[in-house]
Protein backbone atom coordinates (compact mmCIF):
# COMPACT_ATOMS: atom_id res chain seq x y z
CA UNK A 1 0.00 0.00 0.00
CA UNK A 2 2.59 2.39 1.14
CA UNK A 3 5.68 3.49 -0.75
CA UNK A 4 9.07 1.20 -0.63
CA UNK A 5 11.97 2.73 -2.15
CA UNK A 6 15.27 0.95 -3.14
CA UNK A 7 18.09 1.79 -5.19
CA UNK A 8 21.64 0.13 -6.10
CA UNK A 9 24.30 0.76 -8.95
CA UNK A 10 24.07 -1.33 -12.05
CA UNK A 11 26.96 -0.57 -14.82
CA UNK A 12 26.80 3.26 -14.84
CA UNK A 13 23.30 4.06 -13.99
CA UNK A 14 21.86 4.22 -10.48
CA UNK A 15 18.57 1.88 -10.18
CA UNK A 16 15.72 2.94 -8.55
CA UNK A 17 13.27 0.27 -7.69
CA UNK A 18 9.85 1.32 -6.26
CA UNK A 19 6.99 -0.15 -4.59
CA UNK A 20 3.81 0.54 -3.87
CA UNK A 21 1.75 3.60 -4.86
CA UNK A 22 3.13 6.98 -5.67
CA UNK A 23 0.44 10.08 -5.24
CA UNK A 24 0.42 12.80 -3.29
CA UNK A 25 0.96 11.87 -0.07
CA UNK A 26 4.04 9.76 -0.35
CA UNK A 27 5.49 11.56 -4.31
CA UNK A 28 7.38 13.31 -1.52
CA UNK A 29 9.23 10.83 -0.48
CA UNK A 30 10.29 9.80 -3.74
CA UNK A 31 11.26 13.23 -5.00
CA UNK A 32 13.58 13.34 -1.95
CA UNK A 33 15.40 10.55 -3.35
CA UNK A 34 16.06 11.84 -6.99
CA UNK A 35 17.15 14.86 -5.68
CA UNK A 36 19.44 13.30 -2.99
CA UNK A 37 20.85 10.84 -5.99
CA UNK A 38 21.44 13.37 -8.53
CA UNK A 39 23.10 15.39 -5.96
CA UNK A 40 25.58 12.67 -5.13
CA UNK A 41 26.44 12.97 -8.95
CA UNK A 42 24.16 10.04 -10.05
CA UNK A 43 23.00 11.00 -13.74
CA UNK A 44 22.14 8.45 -15.39
CA UNK A 45 18.65 6.65 -13.40
CA UNK A 46 16.23 3.89 -14.43
CA UNK A 47 13.87 3.87 -12.10
CA UNK A 48 11.88 0.66 -12.14
CA UNK A 49 8.18 0.73 -11.82
CA UNK A 50 7.10 -3.05 -12.43
CA UNK A 51 6.22 -3.11 -8.82
CA UNK A 52 4.36 0.02 -8.60
CA UNK A 53 0.47 -0.19 -7.97
CA UNK A 54 -1.14 3.27 -8.25
CA UNK A 55 0.58 6.05 -10.06
CA UNK A 56 -1.00 10.07 -10.24
CA UNK A 57 -0.15 12.93 -11.55
CA UNK A 58 2.17 14.14 -8.51
CA UNK A 59 3.76 11.12 -9.43
CA UNK A 60 4.36 12.06 -12.71
CA UNK A 61 5.48 15.59 -11.40
CA UNK A 62 8.13 13.90 -10.01
CA UNK A 63 9.40 12.00 -12.62
CA UNK A 64 9.48 14.79 -14.82
CA UNK A 65 11.06 16.91 -12.13
CA UNK A 66 13.66 14.39 -12.06
CA UNK A 67 14.20 14.10 -15.57
CA UNK A 68 15.05 17.98 -16.02
CA UNK A 69 17.36 17.68 -12.89
CA UNK A 70 19.56 14.72 -14.64
CA UNK A 71 19.00 16.60 -18.01
CA UNK A 72 20.63 19.27 -16.76
CA UNK A 73 23.54 17.10 -16.24
CA UNK A 74 23.51 15.71 -19.63
CA UNK A 75 21.95 12.29 -18.29
CA UNK A 76 18.77 10.36 -18.37
CA UNK A 77 16.24 9.23 -16.53
CA UNK A 78 14.53 6.09 -17.91
CA UNK A 79 11.63 3.99 -16.84
CA UNK A 80 10.80 -0.24 -16.73
CA UNK A 81 7.00 -0.52 -16.72
CA UNK A 82 5.16 -3.23 -18.46
CA UNK A 83 1.64 -2.63 -16.61
CA UNK A 84 -0.93 -1.48 -18.59
CA UNK A 85 -2.64 0.57 -16.14
CA UNK A 86 0.53 2.56 -15.29
CA UNK A 87 1.33 3.29 -18.73
CA UNK A 88 -2.13 4.77 -19.63
CA UNK A 89 -1.34 7.87 -17.21
CA UNK A 90 1.85 8.14 -19.65
CA UNK A 91 0.05 8.08 -22.62
CA UNK A 92 -3.05 10.32 -21.49
CA UNK A 93 -0.32 12.98 -20.92
CA UNK A 94 1.57 12.13 -23.58
CA UNK A 95 4.82 11.43 -21.30
CA UNK A 96 5.40 8.21 -23.66
CA UNK A 97 7.45 10.71 -25.99
CA UNK A 98 9.56 11.80 -23.40
CA UNK A 99 10.90 9.00 -21.34
CA UNK A 100 12.21 5.91 -22.41
CA UNK A 101 10.30 3.18 -21.15
CA UNK A 102 11.47 -0.31 -21.12
CA UNK A 103 10.09 -4.02 -20.24
CA UNK A 104 13.26 -4.54 -17.58
CA UNK A 105 15.58 -3.20 -16.12
CA UNK A 106 18.67 -4.58 -18.56
CA UNK A 107 16.98 -3.38 -21.27
CA UNK A 108 16.95 0.10 -20.05
CA UNK A 109 20.12 -0.04 -19.02
CA UNK A 110 21.47 -1.81 -22.57
CA UNK A 111 19.45 1.12 -24.40
CA UNK A 112 21.43 3.53 -22.31
CA UNK A 113 24.63 1.90 -23.24
CA UNK A 114 23.78 2.07 -26.89
CA UNK A 115 23.20 5.73 -27.51
CA UNK A 116 26.52 6.58 -25.46
CA UNK B 1 -27.51 1.65 -4.77
CA UNK B 2 -27.72 5.22 -3.10
CA UNK B 3 -25.62 7.94 -2.23
CA UNK B 4 -22.34 7.86 0.10
CA UNK B 5 -20.99 11.31 1.15
CA UNK B 6 -17.41 11.57 2.48
CA UNK B 7 -15.92 14.48 4.33
CA UNK B 8 -12.28 14.93 4.74
CA UNK B 9 -10.23 17.13 5.84
CA UNK B 10 -7.41 19.21 3.26
CA UNK B 11 -4.25 16.48 3.79
CA UNK B 12 -2.76 14.10 1.68
CA UNK B 13 -3.31 10.91 3.62
CA UNK B 14 -7.17 11.39 3.02
CA UNK B 15 -7.03 11.13 -0.37
CA UNK B 16 -6.14 7.52 0.18
CA UNK B 17 -9.21 7.10 2.19
CA UNK B 18 -11.72 8.90 -0.88
CA UNK B 19 -9.70 6.58 -3.31
CA UNK B 20 -10.14 3.56 -0.91
CA UNK B 21 -14.09 4.38 -0.68
CA UNK B 22 -14.39 5.41 -3.87
CA UNK B 23 -13.05 1.86 -5.61
CA UNK B 24 -14.86 0.04 -2.62
CA UNK B 25 -18.30 1.44 -3.49
CA UNK B 26 -17.67 1.21 -7.34
CA UNK B 27 -16.67 -2.45 -6.97
CA UNK B 28 -19.82 -3.37 -5.21
CA UNK B 29 -21.79 -1.27 -8.16
CA UNK B 30 -20.35 -3.51 -10.33
CA UNK B 31 -17.68 -2.34 -11.64
CA UNK B 32 -14.30 -4.17 -12.65
CA UNK B 33 -10.85 -4.48 -13.95
CA UNK B 34 -9.88 -1.52 -15.81
CA UNK B 35 -13.27 0.69 -15.07
CA UNK B 36 -12.03 0.14 -11.49
CA UNK B 37 -8.48 1.46 -11.87
CA UNK B 38 -9.68 4.38 -13.60
CA UNK B 39 -12.49 5.29 -10.82
CA UNK B 40 -9.54 4.76 -8.68
CA UNK B 41 -6.95 7.37 -10.53
CA UNK B 42 -9.78 9.49 -11.45
CA UNK B 43 -10.92 10.46 -7.89
CA UNK B 44 -7.81 10.56 -6.67
CA UNK B 45 -6.70 12.73 -9.37
CA UNK B 46 -9.77 15.23 -8.03
CA UNK B 47 -9.43 14.89 -4.82
CA UNK B 48 -5.68 15.21 -5.08
CA UNK B 49 -6.04 18.93 -6.83
CA UNK B 50 -9.29 19.87 -4.42
CA UNK B 51 -6.84 18.90 -1.28
CA UNK B 52 -3.85 20.63 -2.81
CA UNK B 53 -6.10 23.89 -3.38
CA UNK B 54 -7.44 23.76 0.13
CA UNK B 55 -4.05 23.40 1.41
CA UNK B 56 -3.38 26.69 -0.44
CA UNK B 57 -6.23 28.61 -0.06
CA UNK B 58 -8.67 27.27 2.90
CA UNK B 59 -6.61 24.76 5.12
CA UNK B 60 -9.44 24.37 7.81
CA UNK B 61 -11.98 23.44 5.18
CA UNK B 62 -12.96 20.43 3.93
CA UNK B 63 -13.49 18.38 0.77
CA UNK B 64 -16.51 17.12 -0.48
CA UNK B 65 -17.06 13.78 -2.41
CA UNK B 66 -20.47 12.33 -3.56
CA UNK B 67 -20.77 9.07 -4.68
CA UNK B 68 -23.73 7.56 -6.31
CA UNK B 69 -25.44 5.03 -8.42
CA UNK B 70 -28.21 6.41 -10.54
CA UNK B 71 -29.97 6.03 -14.00
CA UNK B 72 -27.47 2.98 -14.48
CA UNK B 73 -24.29 5.56 -13.92
CA UNK B 74 -21.98 5.45 -11.07
CA UNK B 75 -20.89 9.02 -10.40
CA UNK B 76 -18.78 11.14 -8.71
CA UNK B 77 -18.85 14.41 -7.54
CA UNK B 78 -15.91 16.07 -6.40
CA UNK B 79 -16.29 19.60 -4.97
CA UNK B 80 -13.83 22.30 -3.10
CA UNK B 81 -13.81 25.87 -1.89
CA UNK B 82 -11.01 27.51 -3.45
CA UNK B 83 -10.57 29.98 -5.80
CA UNK B 84 -8.56 29.20 -9.23
CA UNK B 85 -10.69 26.83 -10.53
CA UNK B 86 -12.17 29.12 -13.31
CA UNK B 87 -8.99 30.11 -14.69
CA UNK B 88 -7.32 26.36 -14.62
CA UNK B 89 -10.27 25.32 -17.03
CA UNK B 90 -9.71 28.83 -19.34
CA UNK B 91 -5.82 27.77 -19.34
CA UNK B 92 -7.54 24.98 -21.49
CA UNK B 93 -6.44 22.15 -19.98
CA UNK B 94 -3.25 20.64 -22.26
CA UNK B 95 -3.47 17.20 -22.83
CA UNK B 96 -0.25 16.29 -23.42
CA UNK B 97 3.36 17.63 -21.95
CA UNK B 98 5.24 18.26 -24.96
CA UNK B 99 8.82 18.03 -24.53
CA UNK B 100 10.08 20.45 -25.81
CA UNK B 101 8.09 22.79 -22.77
CA UNK B 102 9.14 20.39 -19.88
CA UNK B 103 8.35 21.82 -17.03
CA UNK B 104 9.72 21.59 -13.32
CA UNK B 105 6.88 19.94 -11.50
CA UNK B 106 3.89 19.55 -12.94
CA UNK B 107 0.97 21.95 -13.47
CA UNK B 108 -2.11 20.64 -11.08
CA UNK B 109 -3.65 21.32 -14.48
CA UNK B 110 -2.57 18.34 -15.55
CA UNK B 111 -4.30 16.59 -13.05
CA UNK B 112 -7.91 18.03 -14.97
CA UNK B 113 -6.37 16.61 -18.37
CA UNK B 114 -5.83 13.18 -16.24
CA UNK B 115 -9.49 13.17 -15.32
CA UNK B 116 -10.63 14.03 -18.67
CA UNK B 117 -8.84 11.18 -20.21
CA UNK B 118 -10.21 8.90 -17.54
CA UNK B 119 -13.70 9.33 -17.05
CA UNK B 120 -16.13 8.08 -19.50
CA UNK B 121 -18.06 11.07 -19.07
CA UNK B 122 -16.88 14.34 -16.89
CA UNK B 123 -17.72 17.76 -16.67
CA UNK B 124 -16.11 20.46 -15.10
CA UNK B 125 -18.06 23.62 -13.51
CA UNK B 126 -15.95 26.32 -11.63
CA UNK B 127 -17.00 29.69 -9.79
CA UNK B 128 -15.19 32.03 -7.70
CA UNK B 129 -16.12 30.19 -4.53
CA UNK B 130 -15.12 26.34 -5.69
CA UNK B 131 -15.06 24.03 -8.20
CA UNK B 132 -17.13 20.75 -8.90
CA UNK B 133 -15.77 17.70 -10.90
CA UNK B 134 -18.43 15.27 -11.79
CA UNK B 135 -17.21 12.18 -13.51
CA UNK B 136 -19.39 9.26 -14.41
CA UNK B 137 -19.45 5.65 -15.71
CA UNK B 138 -21.71 3.51 -17.32
CA UNK B 139 -22.57 1.33 -13.88
CA UNK B 140 -23.34 -3.04 -14.14
CA UNK B 141 -26.51 -3.48 -12.53
CA UNK B 142 -25.22 -4.90 -8.74
CA UNK B 143 -27.41 -8.35 -9.64
CA UNK B 144 -25.24 -9.49 -12.45
CA UNK B 145 -22.06 -9.42 -10.33
CA UNK B 146 -22.91 -9.27 -6.81
CA UNK B 147 -23.98 -13.01 -6.28
CA UNK B 148 -21.67 -15.90 -4.92
CA UNK B 149 -20.45 -18.09 -7.65
CA UNK B 150 -20.19 -21.43 -4.50
CA UNK C 1 -5.24 13.56 11.60
CA UNK C 2 -8.18 15.35 11.59
CA UNK C 3 -11.68 14.43 10.83
CA UNK C 4 -12.89 12.56 8.31
CA UNK C 5 -17.33 11.98 7.85
CA UNK C 6 -18.73 9.60 6.51
CA UNK C 7 -22.59 9.85 5.37
CA UNK C 8 -23.88 6.49 3.97
CA UNK C 9 -27.80 6.51 3.24
CA UNK C 10 -29.91 3.35 5.48
CA UNK C 11 -28.72 0.48 3.36
CA UNK C 12 -27.19 -2.65 5.31
CA UNK C 13 -24.12 -2.74 2.29
CA UNK C 14 -23.11 0.62 3.13
CA UNK C 15 -22.50 -0.50 6.85
CA UNK C 16 -19.74 -2.46 5.05
CA UNK C 17 -18.18 0.70 3.35
CA UNK C 18 -18.57 2.46 6.89
CA UNK C 19 -16.25 -0.41 8.74
CA UNK C 20 -13.66 -0.26 5.60
CA UNK C 21 -13.37 3.44 6.17
CA UNK C 22 -12.99 3.28 10.07
CA UNK C 23 -10.20 0.89 9.61
CA UNK C 24 -8.17 2.22 6.93
CA UNK C 25 -8.60 5.42 9.27
CA UNK C 26 -7.67 3.65 12.47
CA UNK C 27 -4.98 1.78 11.04
CA UNK C 28 -3.31 5.15 9.34
CA UNK C 29 -3.11 6.47 12.72
CA UNK C 30 -1.70 3.59 14.08
CA UNK C 31 -4.25 1.38 15.83
CA UNK C 32 -3.28 -2.30 15.13
CA UNK C 33 -3.80 -5.57 15.71
CA UNK C 34 -6.96 -6.65 18.39
CA UNK C 35 -7.82 -3.28 18.92
CA UNK C 36 -8.27 -2.23 15.67
CA UNK C 37 -10.38 -5.43 15.37
CA UNK C 38 -12.37 -3.81 17.72
CA UNK C 39 -12.78 -0.95 16.10
CA UNK C 40 -14.02 -2.67 12.99
CA UNK C 41 -16.55 -4.41 14.91
CA UNK C 42 -17.55 -1.72 17.58
CA UNK C 43 -18.09 0.92 14.35
CA UNK C 44 -19.88 -2.24 12.62
CA UNK C 45 -22.09 -2.27 15.09
CA UNK C 46 -22.83 1.08 15.25
CA UNK C 47 -23.76 1.47 11.76
CA UNK C 48 -26.09 -1.67 11.84
CA UNK C 49 -28.18 -0.54 14.59
CA UNK C 50 -28.50 3.03 12.76
CA UNK C 51 -29.12 1.88 9.49
CA UNK C 52 -31.82 -0.61 11.05
CA UNK C 53 -33.33 1.99 13.22
CA UNK C 54 -33.55 4.41 9.92
CA UNK C 55 -34.80 1.69 7.86
CA UNK C 56 -37.79 1.49 10.34
CA UNK C 57 -38.81 5.27 10.79
CA UNK C 58 -36.82 7.04 8.74
CA UNK C 59 -35.70 5.00 5.67
CA UNK C 60 -34.82 8.04 3.15
CA UNK C 61 -32.55 9.88 6.15
CA UNK C 62 -28.95 9.32 5.92
CA UNK C 63 -26.66 7.90 8.94
CA UNK C 64 -23.66 9.80 9.71
CA UNK C 65 -20.00 8.88 11.04
CA UNK C 66 -17.14 11.42 12.42
CA UNK C 67 -13.79 9.90 12.66
CA UNK C 68 -11.35 12.19 14.37
CA UNK C 69 -7.61 11.94 16.41
CA UNK C 70 -7.46 14.55 19.01
CA UNK C 71 -6.23 14.51 22.49
CA UNK C 72 -4.12 11.18 21.72
CA UNK C 73 -7.44 8.95 20.85
CA UNK C 74 -9.02 7.84 17.68
CA UNK C 75 -12.69 8.81 17.98
CA UNK C 76 -15.69 7.61 16.06
CA UNK C 77 -18.74 8.96 16.25
CA UNK C 78 -22.01 7.30 14.83
CA UNK C 79 -25.48 9.40 14.61
CA UNK C 80 -28.86 8.57 13.73
CA UNK C 81 -32.07 10.40 13.77
CA UNK C 82 -34.64 7.83 14.57
CA UNK C 83 -36.24 7.59 17.78
CA UNK C 84 -36.26 4.97 20.26
CA UNK C 85 -32.72 5.24 21.45
CA UNK C 86 -33.72 7.01 24.79
CA UNK C 87 -36.01 3.54 25.23
CA UNK C 88 -32.74 1.20 23.87
CA UNK C 89 -30.75 2.89 26.94
CA UNK C 90 -33.60 2.70 29.57
CA UNK C 91 -34.10 -0.70 28.86
CA UNK C 92 -30.64 -1.48 30.18
CA UNK C 93 -28.38 -2.92 28.38
CA UNK C 94 -28.11 -6.39 28.47
CA UNK C 95 -24.62 -7.54 28.94
CA UNK C 96 -25.80 -11.28 28.64
CA UNK C 97 -27.57 -13.26 26.55
CA UNK C 98 -29.36 -16.27 29.09
CA UNK C 99 -29.35 -19.69 28.46
CA UNK C 100 -33.13 -19.53 29.86
CA UNK C 101 -34.06 -16.62 27.99
CA UNK C 102 -33.07 -17.76 24.39
CA UNK C 103 -34.11 -15.12 22.26
CA UNK C 104 -35.88 -15.44 18.53
CA UNK C 105 -33.73 -13.49 17.50
CA UNK C 106 -31.37 -11.28 19.38
CA UNK C 107 -32.86 -8.07 19.97
CA UNK C 108 -30.94 -4.85 18.55
CA UNK C 109 -30.16 -3.82 21.89
CA UNK C 110 -27.41 -6.35 22.13
CA UNK C 111 -25.54 -4.36 19.50
CA UNK C 112 -24.97 -2.09 22.25
CA UNK C 113 -23.89 -4.11 24.76
CA UNK C 114 -21.31 -5.39 22.11
CA UNK C 115 -20.27 -1.75 21.71
CA UNK C 116 -20.12 -1.49 25.14
CA UNK C 117 -18.04 -4.33 25.68
CA UNK C 118 -15.22 -3.41 22.81
CA UNK C 119 -14.66 0.32 22.75
CA UNK C 120 -12.33 1.64 25.28
CA UNK C 121 -14.30 4.44 25.73
CA UNK C 122 -18.03 5.04 24.88
CA UNK C 123 -20.36 7.26 25.48
CA UNK C 124 -24.34 6.83 24.20
CA UNK C 125 -26.82 9.47 23.80
CA UNK C 126 -30.35 9.45 23.01
CA UNK C 127 -32.79 12.25 22.69
CA UNK C 128 -36.37 11.80 21.02
CA UNK C 129 -34.52 12.75 17.67
CA UNK C 130 -31.84 10.10 17.45
CA UNK C 131 -29.07 8.31 18.83
CA UNK C 132 -25.36 9.45 19.52
CA UNK C 133 -22.88 6.59 20.17
CA UNK C 134 -19.25 7.97 20.72
CA UNK C 135 -16.44 5.41 21.02
CA UNK C 136 -13.06 6.13 21.40
CA UNK C 137 -9.11 3.78 21.95
CA UNK C 138 -5.62 5.22 22.77
CA UNK C 139 -4.05 5.89 18.98
CA UNK C 140 -0.39 5.85 18.87
CA UNK C 141 1.22 8.85 17.74
CA UNK C 142 1.35 8.00 13.71
CA UNK C 143 5.29 8.99 13.60
CA UNK C 144 5.88 5.42 15.75
CA UNK C 145 4.45 3.46 12.71
CA UNK C 146 3.87 5.40 9.71
CA UNK C 147 7.53 5.24 8.34
CA UNK C 148 8.51 2.39 6.19
CA UNK C 149 11.12 -0.39 7.81
CA UNK C 150 12.56 -0.59 4.17
CA UNK D 1 -15.06 -10.49 1.64
CA UNK D 2 -18.37 -11.93 0.81
CA UNK D 3 -20.08 -14.61 2.46
CA UNK D 4 -19.42 -17.73 1.10
CA UNK D 5 -21.51 -20.91 2.41
CA UNK D 6 -21.58 -24.91 1.85
CA UNK D 7 -22.64 -28.04 3.68
CA UNK D 8 -21.92 -31.82 3.84
CA UNK D 9 -23.59 -34.47 6.11
CA UNK D 10 -21.17 -36.13 8.17
CA UNK D 11 -22.22 -39.17 10.48
CA UNK D 12 -25.53 -37.24 11.55
CA UNK D 13 -24.34 -33.91 11.61
CA UNK D 14 -24.85 -32.13 8.81
CA UNK D 15 -21.55 -29.58 8.42
CA UNK D 16 -22.10 -25.84 7.68
CA UNK D 17 -18.96 -24.31 6.67
CA UNK D 18 -19.16 -20.72 6.60
CA UNK D 19 -16.56 -18.01 5.15
CA UNK D 20 -16.15 -14.84 4.57
CA UNK D 21 -18.24 -11.94 6.70
CA UNK D 22 -21.39 -12.07 8.52
CA UNK D 23 -23.21 -8.89 8.98
CA UNK D 24 -26.45 -7.34 8.32
CA UNK D 25 -25.45 -7.56 4.84
CA UNK D 26 -25.09 -11.14 4.26
CA UNK D 27 -26.63 -12.71 7.36
CA UNK D 28 -29.98 -13.10 6.07
CA UNK D 29 -28.48 -15.89 3.50
CA UNK D 30 -26.81 -17.70 6.49
CA UNK D 31 -30.54 -17.31 8.62
CA UNK D 32 -31.91 -18.69 4.93
CA UNK D 33 -29.82 -21.87 4.65
CA UNK D 34 -30.38 -22.79 8.33
CA UNK D 35 -34.22 -22.67 8.10
CA UNK D 36 -33.91 -24.34 4.72
CA UNK D 37 -31.57 -27.49 6.94
CA UNK D 38 -34.01 -27.64 9.74
CA UNK D 39 -37.03 -27.88 7.39
CA UNK D 40 -35.19 -30.68 4.83
CA UNK D 41 -35.00 -32.40 8.53
CA UNK D 42 -31.32 -32.15 10.16
CA UNK D 43 -31.76 -31.34 13.21
CA UNK D 44 -27.89 -31.78 14.40
CA UNK D 45 -25.52 -28.97 12.87
CA UNK D 46 -22.02 -28.13 13.19
CA UNK D 47 -21.38 -24.75 11.78
CA UNK D 48 -17.65 -23.92 11.20
CA UNK D 49 -16.30 -20.79 11.33
CA UNK D 50 -12.64 -21.37 11.20
CA UNK D 51 -13.13 -18.94 8.03
CA UNK D 52 -15.39 -16.25 9.33
CA UNK D 53 -13.26 -13.18 9.22
CA UNK D 54 -15.77 -11.24 10.73
CA UNK D 55 -19.03 -11.79 12.32
CA UNK D 56 -21.12 -9.12 14.49
CA UNK D 57 -24.45 -9.22 16.48
CA UNK D 58 -26.71 -9.69 13.15
CA UNK D 59 -24.79 -12.76 12.45
CA UNK D 60 -24.70 -13.86 16.27
CA UNK D 61 -28.43 -13.63 16.30
CA UNK D 62 -29.16 -15.85 13.16
CA UNK D 63 -27.43 -18.40 14.88
CA UNK D 64 -29.01 -18.31 18.36
CA UNK D 65 -32.72 -18.30 16.03
CA UNK D 66 -31.11 -21.29 14.43
CA UNK D 67 -30.15 -23.06 17.61
CA UNK D 68 -33.21 -22.04 18.97
CA UNK D 69 -34.81 -23.95 15.34
CA UNK D 70 -33.09 -26.81 16.26
CA UNK D 71 -33.32 -27.22 19.86
CA UNK D 72 -37.58 -27.29 19.02
CA UNK D 73 -36.58 -30.69 17.35
CA UNK D 74 -34.49 -32.20 20.39
CA UNK D 75 -31.70 -31.48 18.03
CA UNK D 76 -28.02 -29.09 18.77
CA UNK D 77 -25.96 -26.45 17.12
CA UNK D 78 -22.53 -26.67 17.90
CA UNK D 79 -19.37 -24.21 16.53
CA UNK D 80 -16.51 -25.10 15.65
CA UNK D 81 -14.03 -21.91 16.14
CA UNK D 82 -10.57 -21.38 17.53
CA UNK D 83 -10.37 -17.91 16.10
CA UNK D 84 -9.71 -15.12 19.00
CA UNK D 85 -11.31 -12.42 17.42
CA UNK D 86 -14.44 -14.44 16.58
CA UNK D 87 -14.95 -15.87 20.10
CA UNK D 88 -14.61 -12.23 21.76
CA UNK D 89 -18.15 -11.46 20.67
CA UNK D 90 -19.48 -14.39 22.41
CA UNK D 91 -17.76 -14.18 25.25
CA UNK D 92 -18.51 -10.22 25.55
CA UNK D 93 -22.86 -11.47 25.24
CA UNK D 94 -22.37 -14.88 27.31
CA UNK D 95 -23.07 -17.12 24.70
CA UNK D 96 -20.03 -19.44 24.92
CA UNK D 97 -22.43 -20.89 27.64
CA UNK D 98 -25.10 -20.88 24.97
CA UNK D 99 -23.28 -23.02 22.22
CA UNK D 100 -20.92 -25.82 22.25
CA UNK D 101 -17.45 -24.29 20.60
CA UNK D 102 -14.93 -26.86 19.76
CA UNK D 103 -11.53 -26.50 18.30
CA UNK D 104 -11.75 -29.39 14.90
CA UNK D 105 -15.11 -30.46 13.34
CA UNK D 106 -14.25 -33.89 14.26
CA UNK D 107 -14.39 -32.58 18.05
CA UNK D 108 -17.08 -31.38 17.33
CA UNK D 109 -18.80 -34.47 15.96
CA UNK D 110 -17.44 -36.52 18.71
CA UNK D 111 -19.15 -34.43 21.21
CA UNK D 112 -21.89 -34.76 19.79
CA UNK D 113 -21.91 -38.52 19.47
CA UNK D 114 -20.71 -39.07 23.34
CA UNK D 115 -23.79 -37.06 24.96
CA UNK D 116 -26.22 -39.15 23.06
N1 LIG E 1 -6.10 0.16 4.45
C1 LIG E 1 -6.07 1.14 3.56
N2 LIG E 1 -5.85 2.39 3.98
C2 LIG E 1 -5.83 3.39 3.12
N3 LIG E 1 -6.03 3.28 1.83
C3 LIG E 1 -6.23 2.08 1.36
C4 LIG E 1 -6.27 0.94 2.18
N4 LIG E 1 -6.53 -0.12 1.43
C5 LIG E 1 -6.64 0.33 0.18
N5 LIG E 1 -6.47 1.65 0.14
C6 LIG E 1 -6.56 2.56 -1.01
O1 LIG E 1 -7.73 2.28 -1.70
C7 LIG E 1 -7.46 2.07 -3.08
C8 LIG E 1 -8.13 0.80 -3.49
O2 LIG E 1 -7.63 -0.27 -2.73
P1 LIG E 1 -8.11 -1.73 -2.99
O3 LIG E 1 -9.59 -1.73 -3.09
O4 LIG E 1 -7.45 -2.59 -1.98
O5 LIG E 1 -7.54 -1.99 -4.44
P2 LIG E 1 -6.71 -3.21 -4.97
O6 LIG E 1 -7.27 -4.42 -4.27
O7 LIG E 1 -6.99 -3.16 -6.43
O8 LIG E 1 -5.28 -2.91 -4.60
C9 LIG E 1 -5.97 2.06 -3.24
O9 LIG E 1 -5.60 3.04 -4.17
C10 LIG E 1 -5.40 2.42 -1.90
O10 LIG E 1 -4.79 3.69 -1.93
N1 LIG F 1 -13.54 -3.64 -1.25
C1 LIG F 1 -14.28 -3.58 -0.14
N2 LIG F 1 -15.59 -3.26 -0.23
C2 LIG F 1 -16.32 -3.17 0.86
N3 LIG F 1 -15.88 -3.39 2.09
C3 LIG F 1 -14.62 -3.72 2.23
C4 LIG F 1 -13.75 -3.83 1.14
N4 LIG F 1 -12.55 -4.15 1.60
C5 LIG F 1 -12.67 -4.25 2.91
N5 LIG F 1 -13.92 -3.99 3.31
C6 LIG F 1 -14.45 -3.93 4.67
O1 LIG F 1 -13.60 -3.17 5.48
C7 LIG F 1 -13.26 -3.87 6.64
C8 LIG F 1 -11.77 -3.79 6.80
O2 LIG F 1 -11.15 -4.40 5.71
P1 LIG F 1 -9.58 -4.50 5.64
O3 LIG F 1 -9.00 -3.20 6.02
O4 LIG F 1 -9.25 -5.10 4.32
O5 LIG F 1 -9.30 -5.52 6.81
P2 LIG F 1 -8.43 -6.82 6.82
O6 LIG F 1 -7.26 -6.53 5.92
O7 LIG F 1 -8.08 -6.96 8.27
O8 LIG F 1 -9.34 -7.90 6.32
C9 LIG F 1 -13.79 -5.26 6.50
O9 LIG F 1 -14.62 -5.52 7.59
C10 LIG F 1 -14.60 -5.26 5.24
O10 LIG F 1 -15.98 -5.40 5.53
Amino acid sequence: MDLKLDHYTEGDCEIVAVEGEIDVYTAPRLRELLIDLVNKGNFHLVVNMEKVEFLDSTGLGVLVGGLKRVRAHDGSLDLVCTQERILKIFRITGLTKVFGIYDSVPEAIEARRSQK
Amino acid sequence: MATVELIISALPAHVRTARLVATAVARRIGLAGSTLDEVRLAVGEACSRAVEAHRAHCPGEPVRLELSDHAGRFEVVVADNAPGGQEALQRQVPTQVGESALPDVLAPDVGLAVIAGLADDVDFDATPSGMRVRMSWPAVPATQTSGNPA
